[in-house]
């Protein structure tokens, strides 16, 4: 293993990763709003797919990451209206938002599928790409890879120090003080959840913009789900989560590295890894923190007449 | 002008007509949703009926193809029925079944047991892998209250990787160069029951229906589990063996799924393969829920559900439908009936009031 | 009734609220004026939460209307209230405790310009301390608080706000006597500076000594309106509130000589609270066969680890439990009910009947381990039988078997509570807060069971927050303070004597508890 | 043994196991279909996504045969057992199985020999590689793959022995995403042409962007990489499928014992033409090359064959039949990568 290997590994982290880190900001935010988003394989089928189809019409990129932003946040919606509003069952409705996202994208972008389209090049930022080890990782990355980084941050921010991040949050914690604070309870879950949607869908853009260039029908391949742990070994926290992602698509970069340079073995035992490696992290962080992050009203629908 | 404001209120209590009458009503609203999908997307509004309810529920190979659908739609909907029971999510089903299917084909691979016992071998591994591969995320839940829902989740990454493990390595058949396990002689098949694909695997599955029914409905310890997914606080306080009956419930949902598994390896796919048990973790928790939960409820359920499944795979054959289609039909279906339910548990208050 | 020339600072005009079909609010009303304390009677579920969750927006009235100075003030939502100056200190604190004091502040704070940022709202809070004279630091997690502490920063909260009308729902009852002078003392200092102040309580010296007027309301009506509080005596008060003269628990002289073996027996018990603080400390206890033991104490001072350790679903951190001379240190709660230890626990519903299942099997939940009723089918039958004899037995009213227990009323489901633990098999009741939010019959037949249950030869201990529920039923009474036991004197003592001991200590202690917390 | 006779008038049917617009084996299959239908104008059902799974595969032919269809395509190796007990139960229903692994008197499986078509594809990039280090991309490593990488190495080595290949098995079919991962990698260890043997795009976008050549396979890939593009390995199921279907319908059709095998012989694999980037030199050879394996005098394999290892695959002078063809679980020396 040389330094070239270790920056190509590296420089190619993000690829991996950004997905994963989208969805997990996403579900956070819809999680500390007490809102379990399950469908969020879904709203990453209707990114990828709807930046993928309007790239291909023609559109400028932008477009097509902001369409498909749009189209996450939409499905969203629909799942936060029956949620929130109606108060369906959580984990029932994510998985037929689940359903519908997959089924939704799967039939509207058939005639586009296969076909390859101009993504976004790396940021051009000099010589400092050449930087050996971390040049690719911290300079060869496209726009787009800056851009989510820093929204991701950026919303971890707001969630810690703004007051619309502080309601947020109150609400996840315990929307009946919440709301005797004049914190309108459902629009605020309303509007966790429609960014969730909107981030997945960002996740999914990102997945064919960036990572592939291409739609493809499940292309998404479980990474909804996969986003879904993270947050869990995140603690409900943006910034950790970028570790999380981060580890996680440098332990999926690895694999097939591993696999160029001839390294025999068990290719399907190592793939267990990623999985048993968060398990582990799962079970040693209970042991440490206990389950001290998780929103206290998690999963539970709100009505002011349910008294405590 | 006077203002009207509305104002949600929960209903103090359902009367069972009208939960009858939200919950039929729900299930119509989504399949005339889903009608209305599948003439958007080019069927015949007029071969619908012919298609989609003779063949599958009524003519013999349809309905043949709809019970065999169902057997594992039956024992994936008792596991998840069974779990969340206990308030504990199991989204890990297919990974449970996956393992049981890895126990049955390892018996019949090495040919344990005598000829005679080797069914009967074959089903008890399976049962005990799946419920094997659950006791990790039950230990960590109940150790450390890590959430069973990633863990379940993870798990089932992790089995279908040791599915492939085993399928391209040691137990790929040597007669084909494809990632199949060698074949499972006859003495480790259910035997077929003369319609069509239909196997006495569906015998099983009825059984473990009224078995679990039994349990739940009819024993102490279902009695028990009753009370712990309601308030489980309070069932500590009563002397109720919490974490035994967590810990035996949670098991058996292992076990049932695992059952799936070894039903489908021995039932209709003779062999082991990458491509059994897909979507039963969403198919179990669909059935457990429409069926509220209630074993006997799941056996309809389920076979309704396996005619829906059955009839995507009609459409598919007649029309040309693709996957994405079937699989849109299943959620618009499934969050119609969800939001409907709104009807039975709320009421909307409008009030005027005078400027 | 008095009338002035100019309109009532705030009027509340024939309101009414039904849930469901169960009306809860009739047309009732109360006029408050500038400047003055109110206090707003009633006994249990009268309606005066609802009246003034009304009031300050949480719920909608179904009719009536609301004027502020004479004009309509129309409150959908909390946050009308809140911009209108109306603030409310909630009977149960909404406060999110994972957030600081200062954070809580921010939250209700709206889109209010001058109170934006944590440094703002600091300064916000220092002031309205320095106004009432409550000490609070804006920095701390509200988890971290202690009850009384809490309430001061809700006080403080609201008047940070800008409230000027300030409803205080039952202030004092969590509070020790010199927390809730000093509260009191805040209250009417915050009067004189201009606020005015609606006070719900069931302390009726609160009333006479620190309200101009009062207002009272029985099953959703107003019964009686802006009565001078210096025309009328506490017992007349009490008159008016429920309607007759009440039999409040009437101490009995014991006539048993508790000289039984001693069936509860802790040495040097010590309890972690779930969070990890100081739960109880070197508690050393006995109740003998026939003898009622009360637990005095301020509500938090580890009353609840204690009944936990003594029922199993606590950890025992050190020293030993003994139920009937067996040691039961790590014991199953199962293993300990086989012994005959039963438990009426302070709060129902989170752990004493389960809501959403008929009464029946509530009922029978602790007892279809035993084999009653079978292991395997179940003999519902005799589940049914055994549900109806103890509805007839108990009078418990509105339940048949398959009733849903959330249905039925808090004094009813206080009964069924009291017909499953309180069976032939008890030996060893602990009961916690066992009258909390019961009416006065309610109470009333409670207390008869627990004596009946005593002179039947069980051995009782009463933990309770009521001192004179303490003092009415006790054969000794144990006072504990910041999880030890502080004092004991026999059952006849006096409530000054008691008072005195659960005093001596008790602010130090919980603030020794708190700093333990933190 | 006895020629097949097909009951009823002739109706056709496919049966894909994923989408049919799938980019590559399905839609190799899905555009000989069509074909099919034109050249012979009978009528032509597909129905898609059938699961691989033996009850829904039955029923899907159950389906097919009720309403009359009697020639049954079916297109996944998973679909074997289902076919057989599906062709035992209609006797007089002809199927013919894709990357099948059953035959009967009236089931024969087909495959092609693609590995001749690599042969030609590795001579290119041979020619193409200035750093002599090629990388190839499978989805699992299954016979039918592992033959592909190595006819495909075989042929680079016949242009220089120095040559060396990285293969790399992603274990999916369909994850571009990780497609393109895997062909970053194969790039940073300094391969300048990546042959991809699966059907998504990122790869060819991939090398396109480090400005390295390509080679696609399944159909047509020019497209999806127009500058480095070497040349892509095709099918032309139609080729085999229009004349067995006269024969079926004519009443010649013997299915043969271990199935159908055609080559570049038959026309069911060939290259695409060249790229721009193939020097003159090379594409001569490369034509040479195809002559001769169309005229029998070139074999891909033939000994000696020496596996990873070097232990000896096939012997000098031999040329390994089709059952050792079929078992081909091993890469051959020159190829860095691993088959477990
Ligand atoms: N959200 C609700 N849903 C249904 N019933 C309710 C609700 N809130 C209050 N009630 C009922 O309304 C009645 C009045 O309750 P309220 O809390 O106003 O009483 P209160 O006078 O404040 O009593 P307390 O002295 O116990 O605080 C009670 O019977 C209560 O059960
Ligand atoms: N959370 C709730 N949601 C809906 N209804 C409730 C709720 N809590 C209580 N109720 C209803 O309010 C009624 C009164 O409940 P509560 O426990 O306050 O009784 P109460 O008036 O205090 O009774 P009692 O005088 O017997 O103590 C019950 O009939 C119950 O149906
Ligand atoms: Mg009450
Ligand atoms: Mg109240």
């Amino acid at each position: 293993m040389d330094l070239a290997f270790l920056s190509g590994w590296l420089g190619s982290v993000p690829l991996a990763a950004m997905p994963l880190l989208l969805a997990c900001v996403g579900l956070i935010l819809s999680e500390r709003a007490g809102v379990v988003s399950l469908g969020i394989e879904g709203y990453l089928a209707m990114g990828a797919m709807t930046s993928a189809v309007l790239i291909l019409q023609g559109a400028p990129v932008w477009l097509g990451v902001a369409a498909a932003m749009l189209a996450g946040m939409l499905l969203a919606l629909g799942f936060g209206v029956a949620v929130v509003l109606m108060r369906a069952e959580q984990v029932l409705a994510g998985l037929a938002t689940m359903a519908i996202g997959l089924g939704l994208a799967g039939l509207l972008g058939r005639s586009q599928v296969h076909r390859p389209f101009e993504g976004l090049a790396p940021l051009d930022v000099g010589a400092l790409a050449g930087l050996p080890l971390i040049g690719p990782l911290l300079f060869r990355q496209d726009a787009l890879t800056y851009g989510a980084l820093a929204l991701c941050l950026l919303l971890g921010w707001a969630l810690a120090h703004t007051r619309l991040g502080l309601r947020i949050r109150a609400v996840g914690e315990d929307p009946a003080t919440a709301d005797v604070a004049g914190v309108n309870v459902p629009l605020h879950q309303l509007l966790a959840v429609a960014c969730c949607g909107a981030l997945g869908g960002l996740a999914g853009a990102y997945l064919s913009v960036v990572a592939s260039n291409v739609w493809v029908e499940n292309m998404v391949a479980g990474r909804g789900w996969i986003a879904l742990a993270l947050v869990i070994f995140a603690r409900w926290s943006p910034v950790r989560a970028i570790f999380g992602a981060f580890f996680f698509g440098a332990v999926e970069a690895l694999l097939p590295r591993l696999q160029a340079i001839g390294w025999e073995a068990p290719v399907y035992l190592m793939g267990m890894l990623p999985y048993a490696l968060t398990i582990l992290v799962l079970a040693i962080s209970a042991c440490r923190a206990g389950h001290a992050q998780e929103p206290a009203a998690l999963g539970v629908a709100y009505l002011r007449q349910d008294r405590r | 002008m006077p203002e009207y404001t509305f104002a949600l209120q929960r209903r103090l209590a359902v009367s069972t007509p009208r939960a009858v009458l939200t919950f039929t009503g729900g299930l119509l609203v989504g399949i005339v949703l889903g009608l209305l999908l599948l003439m958007a997307v080019g069927v015949p509004a007029q071969a619908l009926f012919d298609d989609l309810v003779v063949q599958v529920f009524l003519r013999q190979q349809g309905l043949a193809q709809t019970l065999t659908l169902s057997v594992p739609l039956v024992l994936a909907g008792l596991a998840s029925a069974v779990a969340m029971r206990l308030k504990f999510w199991n989204i890990g089903i297919e990974g449970q079944l996956w393992l049981g299917a890895i126990g049955a084909t390892a018996v019949a691979l090495h040919g344990f047991g005598p000829p005679v016992l080797r069914l009967p071998l074959m089903l008890l591994a399976a049962a005990l892998c799946g419920a094997a591969w659950i006791a990790l995320p039950l230990l960590l839940r109940l150790r450390l209250q890590v959430s069973e829902l990633v863990v379940t989740l993870l798990m089932s990454n992790i089995a279908y990787l040791l599915l492939q493990h085993l399928l391209f390595g040691a137990w790929r058949d040597p007669a084909n160069s494809f990632p199949v396990s060698p074949r499972i002689g006859p003495e480790g098949r259910l035997a077929l029951l003369g319609m069509g694909n239909l196997h006495s695997g569906i015998v099983v599955a009825l059984l473990a229906a009224l078995l679990v029914a039994a349990l739940l409905e009819r024993s102490r310890a279902g009695f028990h589990a009753n009370a712990i997914g309601a308030n489980a606080q309070v069932a500590r306080a009563a002397g109720i063996p919490v974490t035994a009956t967590l810990a035996g419930m949670v098991l058996l949902s292992g076990a049932l799924a695992g059952l799936a598994g070894g039903i489908i390896v021995s039932g209709t796919e003779y062999r082991l393969t990458q491509n059994i048990g897909w979507n039963m973790t969403f198919s179990g928790i669909v059935v457990a829920f429409i069926a509220r939960l209630k074993p006997l409820w799941v056996v309809p359920v389920a076979f309704v559900l396996g005619g829906l499944y059955n009839a995507g795979g009609t459409l598919k054959v007649f029309y040309g439908l693709s996957e994405a289609v079937v699989l849109l039909l299943q959620g618009v279906i499934l969050m119609s009936l969800l939001v409907c339910l709104f009807f039975a548990h709320f009421r909307i208050d409008a009030r005027k009031e005078p400027a | 009734m008095t009338h002035t020339a100019a309109p009532p600072l705030l009027e509340l005009c024939g309101l009414s609220k039904r849930f469901g079909d169960r009306p809860v609010l009739q047309r009732a009303s109360l006029e408050l004026r500038q400047g003055e304390v109110h206090a707003l009677l009633g006994e249990n579920g009268a309606g005066k939460s609802t009246l003034m969750n009304i009031l300050t927006g949480v719920y909608q009235a179904d009719e009536g209307h609301i004027l502020l100075r004479g004009e309509r003030l129309p409150v959908r939502r909390p946050a009308d209230a809140i911009a209108a100056g109306i603030g409310m200190v909630h009977q149960h604190f909404r406060l999110v405790e994972r957030f600081s004091v200062a954070e809580n502040l921010l939250l209700a704070a709206g889109g209010r310009r001058e109170l934006r940022t944590v440094p703002q709202a600091v300064a916000a809070l220092r002031q309205a301390a320095g106004q009432t004279g409550l000490g609070i630091d804006p920095a701390r997690r509200v988890a971290d608080l202690s009850v009384a502490e809490r309430q001061r920063v809700e006080i403080c909260k609201i008047l940070a706000l800008g409230a000027r009308i300030l409803v205080l729902d039952e202030p004092t009852a969590v509070l020790t006597d010199r927390e809730a002078a000093d509260m009191l003392a805040a209250m009417n200092r915050m009067a004189e500076g201009g606020c005015s102040i609606i006070l719900i309580t069931h302390k009726l010296r609160e009333v006479v000594g620190h309200s101009q007027r009062l207002t009272i309301m029985r099953q959703g009506r107003t019964v009686a309106s802006n009565l001078a509080t210096d025309a009328l005596s506490q017992a007349a008060i009490a008159a008016l509130m429920v309607g007759e003269h009440p039999d409040g628990p009437q101490r009995q002289p014991s006539s048993r000589i508790a000289n039984g073996p001693d069936l509860l027996n802790t040495q040097a018990l010590c309890v972690r609270r779930p969070d990890g603080g100081v739960g109880i400390v070197d508690l050393s206890l006995r109740v003998r066969a026939g003898e009622i033991v009360g637990v005095a104490g301020v509500g938090g001072n580890g009353q609840q680890q204690l009944a936990d350790a003594l029922l199993g679903t606590a950890r025992v951190e050190a020293g030993s439990i003994e139920l009937d001379g067996a040691r039961v240190n790590d014991a199953s709660v199962a293993r300990r009910r086989d012994l005959g230890l039963r438990i009426i626990p302070s709060d129902r519903a989170a752990s004493g009947l389960i809501g959403e299942l008929p009464v029946a099997d509530n009922l029978a939940l602790t007892r279809v381990r035993t084999g009653r009723y079978r292991r395997w089918w179940l003999d519902r039958w005799r589940m049914r039988a055994d549900a109806q004899a103890s509805i007839a037995q108990h009078d418990i009213a509105g339940a048949r078997p398959d009733t849903r227990t959330s249905l039925l009323s808090g004094g009813n489901a206080q009964k069924v509570l009291l017909a499953r633990e309180l069976d032939a098999d008890m030996r060893l009741l602990i009961a916690h807060s066992p009258t909390r939010g019961l009416d006065v019959k309610a109470c009333a037949s409670v207390h008869a069971a627990i004596r009946a249950a005593a002179a039947r030869g069980a051995a009782c201990l009463l933990i309770s927050e009521d001192l004179e529920e303490v003092l009415a039923l006790s054969d000794r009474i144990v006072v504990i303070s910041a999880g030890r036991i502080t004092g004991e004197c026999p059952g006849g003592a006096s409530a000054e004597r008691v008072g005195h001991l659960m005093l001596g200590t008790a602010g130090a202690a919980l603030g020794e508890a708190a700093a333990h917390h933190a | 043994a006895e020629a097949f006779k097909l009951d009823g008038p002739p109706k056709i049917a496919f049966i894909y196991a994923a989408t049919a617009r799938d980019g590559g084996w399905n839609e190799a299959m899905d555009n000989a279909r069509q074909i099919v239908a034109q050249e012979l104008g009978y009528p032509v059902a597909a129905a898609e996504s059938i699961a691989e799974e033996a009850s829904a595969l039955k029923n899907a032919i159950d389906l097919y045969v009720q309403r009359g269809f009697n020639i049954i395509v079916t297109t996944s190796y998973g679909y074997s057992d289902g076919v057989l007990e599906a062709a035992q139960k209609y006797p007089g229903v002809a199927f013919l199985a894709a990357s099948g692994t059953t035959n009967a008197a009236n089931l024969e499986s087909f495959y092609a020999r693609t590995y001749e078509a690599w042969y030609l594809a590795g001579m290119a990039a041979g020619a193409v590689s200035q750093s002599k280090t090629l990388g190839m991309l499978g989805g699992f490593p299954v016979s039918v793959v592992n033959w592909d990488i190595n006819g495909f190495t075989r042929g680079a080595q016949a242009v220089d022995p120095a040559i060396r290949t990285i293969a790399l098995y992603t274990n999916s079919w369909w994850d571009p995403a990780k497609e393109g991962q895997a062909a970053q990698s194969i790039l940073e260890q300094n391969a300048d042409v990546i042959a991809n043997n699966l059907s998504s795009a990122a790869p060819f976008t991939m090398a396109e962007k480090a400005g390295k050549a390509s080679v696609g396979f399944q159909l047509d890939m020019s497209k999806l990489a127009p500058k480095g593009h070497l040349t892509s390995v095709v099918f032309h199921w139609d080729k085999h499928l229009v004349p067995t279907i006269r024969q079926i319908v004519g009443g010649q059709w013997t299915p043969t014992e271990h199935g159908a095998f055609p080559g570049m012989k038959e026309g069911v694999v060939d290259i695409t033409p060249l790229g721009d980037k193939v020097p003159a030199g090379a594409r001569e050879r490369i034509a040479q090359a195809r002559q001769q394996i169309l005229d029998g005098s070139l074999a891909p394999f033939a000994g000696p064959l020496l596996k990873q290892n070097g232990e000896v695959a096939v012997v000098e002078g031999q040329h390994p039949d089709d059952a050792t063809l079929w078992a081909m679980d091993y890469l051959i020396q020159g190829i860095t990568g691993s088959v477990r």
